[in-house]
């Protein structure tokens, strides 16, 4: 008997057996992602979240296939476009599109935004806004690990635009220089804001940059979810084993703007629809079906996501506000000093 | 003769006459040229002058501050666009230890014609790295020169300023200005740094502001007007230098004195206009010198809690009403 | 009973005691290992400590600032020395962004219990890019804490406190008071943040100081007891949170207030204490308060001038004298 | 008949016909620089020179070499280790020592000090302090000149104890997507203050940093003068003809301590005596003579350096001081700015 549709938020994603479940799990992760991306989008529009907000829609598979490969005690550190990862690294829609929507009940009280999805229970340590500021710390978070013997690895995310500035370099070499257990990846989505990577660097393989530290490097195109689960999984290996440091680069896409003001002028209609075919999304549906998994459970599956998606907005709709009162003890611990 | 422009468009208009004017003027930033600006501030700027005078850069603030000063000191006249001043907190070394120094570190031998440019203070929900209002951390730097406007016409007259002053001048803008209309005289119009500009006359109290506190000490004022008091509103445009002169003048007429502006008060603009105004009027003074800023907190990402935190005409009626309380000494 | 320690010991047993009674807490920068310290003040440490926990750093100051942020959210307490506090500009978005923000970013979920410490404001002559007094760019942030203590005991019980402080708090030491001696308390010595402290009561004028400027504003004092005037000394040791209470009540007492600091006058620590001065005491106050400042110029190499733009005993009693010239209101 | 001593200081360097007298003059600006250190090292035990006092000497054979083969009008950036540097671009050792003795006839006006040495006229664009901050300065020197199409060649100098810093790799980045006419030249002298090259870096050859930029690169050790002027020749050629930058690294060392207030402790003896046995300079001189060059035409020469040092010396110590009312003037151009 096929099951039936579960319409209450689901577990945390735990491994499966097979690896046709596996794939299953990781590509409910990827649509709830996916969808989690669009309510926003549309709750944005409808003038219910504001500021900036920076859709991870076509780069699902990077941070589920990636974060696949992890402990729930591993670390995660990323930018503003983090929406993805936090729910990868097992924050609920809830928390999330709480955040978004200002509400108290959100990862961060509404007072951090789209930009910084926090996540203390599931080591989820951020959401930075400054390019390249929280490589360093992230590799802050790897040194604690390594001093504490805690077994832990970090994963670090970063746009290819944060490899020109220097707190990359100087992640990069402190994290070398001590072999610290951390994983960087380098979501290459090939634009900076409007700047394609031809304007932006003076080598095209990212990866080259880990010669100079005499650093681990790979670097692979996101197609399968899978292989970015088995690549990854390698880095994170070495880092657990031997606490040695990796720089991988992944090429990836976004399917929307930089953000949600951004008309994406700079790519012609063309790249993006050929970009759109290759969906890591579709492709790993393709791929369930394909390899034999009962389009009733995908069906199934899919349902429980838009599930766990209409309560999550619901719950952030009628969440109260944070007041005045939350300010002051989210600004320093113990009295305040002024 | 004047024409009505927006506060980007008065910016624009100041950079591409200087940019006509004088070869050694170019424009450096993030998506200034393809990207026609993150707001819009250069459109049209790389067709018209070519990729050699638009330049865009990668993310590397500290790097491309860098370049702007070197070839400041060779004798081209950068402006640098920060796309939010809060970037330029990666850069601070590069404007604290280079652009303003390298004049005094070479015996005067050097000089930096620079402009660093770009919106600051708070935008709309952008949270607290984004939302920094940068000035004093600037303003406290002897070499440097910085301004704020609040106005299209002086937004374009002090930038075509700052483009000919031999000293780096730093420019802060806001992102909420941006869309702004003013008035701005034809032909050449230049803003002298270091002049206040009493925008609105009053006798009761004078509200000191700038950038877009200006605007709500503007508001402030004329809602004050109804309950029967006169405000005066002394727009600063510029920071340092700081017209003490205009300041003094309208407290000597006043006798109260709010000063409004974002940013946290500790050693803020505030701070520093508190004191020189104590110091320079006291005997002018019937009431404590009170500050409207910004709540000393990180700026919340929830768009009422940001509201609150930011300077708005009621707690600046507030603060007047509570000076005028007082009586006089 | 107490023991004579100079400042640099004082500082080193506080980092002993707590590296002891805490594994978590860690020392990281460049040269505090092998080398002794620049300054010497972690002597010996590495051989206590082990590599582990006195970690020598490359010349990579927002990247070592970076690690001890994130080290610190997940549960270590790193002490994050900057051979001067000058090289923390290249490190400012660290402290801004990341140290004083995560807490609040995060909603509360995380805290950053991190101290930054460092030799602050001049040294001798080592000219403009090495002689800054950073504090005011850091007091101005909140979610930052920042001390400046005059005297070792104070080092000492500061620092401790620091140490153990759940929030990111900024130590600013001297490199010329790091020779000098002083009582300290035997036994477990905490001094609380945001207590100032009276080192010489006074009936005339207040004079508030801290770190090196305290033992200018004590030689002024004594220097002014021989013309009659007495003069009471107020040293702040905590810059943010800045014992307003303290300071107020002096004044209530003495009508005139000088505030002695190094750094530039714009917006620095002075005028943030002009400004509360003359709020909350503004019926006490019988004369302007003014502020003795580093001249607003970058630092000059030339002992001389460096002497000169410094401020001296010469300059206190100079404003001191001014203040009671205005005779009473 | 031999030439007489010439006592007053010598004219800026020229250049040679032939390889013998090349070397002789090279040999000549070596010897000067060794000469003033030594006079300065000396004065600052005296008490005339105060704050941090950085010693070039050792590393002679690298400024001089570097700038033999530069034209005069190309520009040089530097650190706070810089008075060789500024030697070797053509600054008198009068207007070098009155700046260390804190004068008004210094370069600049007693104001800079040891790590700030300037000289406009010889396109010596300084000494800087803060490690790395002059990097991105100086591309953008070479950006004004290739914004000119000046034909002018930026050298930019710094210590290996740098290329940790976000400076170093922002500089390197933007000039090399830029092709900036520049050559970085990394004076690689084995320790940062007291921290050795294995403490601060994960390789060990520095100038495999440039792979990560696609960035030429050369790598060398420091014994002969003209063997440095052949290599960095050949870097100045590809930024003024190519416009395209290098990094160079050089072998060298320092015989003194850090500064003058280091007492060098974490080296041994050992190494130092057998560093200072390959000391450039006096392999130098032994190529001189041994190539056939007058042994009294050299100690002519060495007479002349002297002469020149002790002139200077005389001319700082009989120097005015600056005055409060240089402050202001060297602050802001025009009326001062409060
Ligand atoms: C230091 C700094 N400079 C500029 C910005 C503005 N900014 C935000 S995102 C961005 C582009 C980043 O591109 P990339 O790293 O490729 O990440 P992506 O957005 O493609 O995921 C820029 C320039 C910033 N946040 N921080
Ligand atoms: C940003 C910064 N951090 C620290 C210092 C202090 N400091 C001055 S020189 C130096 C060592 C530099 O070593 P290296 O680059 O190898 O040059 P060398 O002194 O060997 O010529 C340090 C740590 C500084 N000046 N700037
Ligand atoms: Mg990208
Ligand atoms: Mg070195």
């Amino acid at each position: 008997m096929p099951p039936t549709p579960d319409t209450t938020p689901g577990p945390p994603p735990t491994r499966a057996s097979s690896d046709l479940d596996r794939l299953a799990e990781l590509y409910r992760q990827m649509l709830l992602v996916r969808r989690v991306e669009e309510e926003s989008a549309r709750a944005y529009a409808e003038g219910k979240i504001g500021g900036f907000l920076h859709l991870y829609i076509g780069q699902e598979a990077v941070a589920v296939g990636a974060l696949a490969a992890l402990r729930p005690e591993d670390y995660v550190v990323t930018t503003y476009r983090d929406h993805g990862i936090a729910l990868a690294k097992g924050m609920t829609p809830r928390a999330l599109l709480a955040e978004l929507f200002g509400k108290s009940t959100g990862c961060s009280r509404g007072l951090g935004g789209s930009m910084h999805m926090f996540d203390r229970e599931h080591n989820m340590l951020g959401g930075y806004g400054i390019v390249g500021g929280h490589i360093p710390l992230a590799a802050g978070v790897a040194f604690a690990s390594k001093y504490r013997a805690d077994g832990r690895v970090t994963v670090c995310f970063f746009g290819e635009g944060a490899v020109s500035i220097g707190g990359f370099h100087e992640g990069l070499s402190l994290a070398a220089l001590w072999k610290l257990p951390i994983v960087f990846i380098c979501e290459n989505n090939e634009y900076a804001m409007g700047t394609p990577l031809s304007r932006s660097m003076s080598v095209e393989d990212v990866s080259l940059k880990a010669l100079g530290y005499g650093m681990d490097r790979d670097r692979f195109v996101v197609d399968d979810v899978l292989e970015v689960e088995r690549r990854i999984g390698e880095a994170v290996k070495r880092a657990r084993e031997e606490s040695l440091p990796t720089l991988v680069e992944v090429r990836t896409y976004r399917f929307r703007g930089h953000s949600m003001s951004d008309p994406a002028k700079y790519r012609t209609p063309a790249e993006l629809e050929e970009r759109k075919q290759r969906d890591p999304l579709a492709r790993a549906r393709a791929s369930l079906v394909q390899r034999g998994l009962d389009e009733q459970r995908v069906e199934a599956l899919e349902r429980s996501v838009e599930a766990e998606v209409a309560d999550a907005v619901k719950f952030a709709n009628e969440s109260p506000e944070p007041t005045l009162a939350d300010l002051e003890p989210t600004t320093y611990k113990g009295p305040f000093a002024y | 003769m004047a024409r009505t422009l927006r506060f980007r468009e008065a910016l624009r208009e100041a950079m591409i006459e200087e940019m006509d004017r004088d070869e050694r003027v170019f424009l450096m930033g993030e998506e200034v040229g393809h990207y026609q600006g993150a707001y819009k501030v250069s459109e049209g700027m790389l067709d018209r002058f070519g990729d050699k005078r638009v330049v865009d850069t990668p993310i590397a603030e500290s790097g491309f501050a860098g370049i702007g000063v070197g070839a400041a000191m060779v004798g081209l006249r950068p402006i640098i666009e920060f796309m939010t001043w809060n970037f330029s907190a990666v850069a601070f070394d590069q404007i604290l230890n280079n652009a303003a120094k390298v004049r005094q570190m070479s015996g005067g031998q050097f000089e930096c014609p620079i402009v660093f440019r770009g919106p600051n203070a708070s935008a709309r929900q952008v949270g607290s790295q984004h939302s920094h209002a940068m000035e004093h951390f600037y303003a406290t730097v002897p070499g440097l020169k910085v301004v704020a406007p609040a106005f299209p016409a002086d937004a374009k007259g002090l930038l075509k300023t700052a483009i000919r002053d031999d000293n780096p001048v730093l420019v802060m803008e806001s992102e909420t200005l941006y869309a702004v209309k003013g008035d701005v005289p034809d032909g050449e119009h230049l803003v002298e740094l270091g002049r206040a500009h009493v925008v609105r006359p009053g006798r009761d109290v004078t509200l000191v502001a700038y950038s877009r506190m200006t605007h709500v000490a503007l508001e402030a004022a004329t809602d004050l007007e109804k309950e029967g008091v006169s405000a005066e509103v002394v727009d600063l445009r510029s920071l340092r230098p700081l017209d003490e002169g205009t300041i003094v003048a309208s407290v000597e007429r006043t006798h109260r004195l709010v000063v409004v502006h974002e940013g946290w008060p500790y050693g803020g603009v505030g701070a520093e206009i508190a004191d020189r105004v104590q110091r320079l009027a006291f005997d002018a003074l019937d009431a404590p010198i009170l500050r409207v800023t910004t709540l000393d907190v990180p700026m919340p990402y929830s768009a009422k809690l940001e509201q609150a935190c930011m300077p708005q005409r009621d707690r600046v009626i507030d603060a007047v009403r509570r000076t005028l309380a007082r009586g006089t000494n």
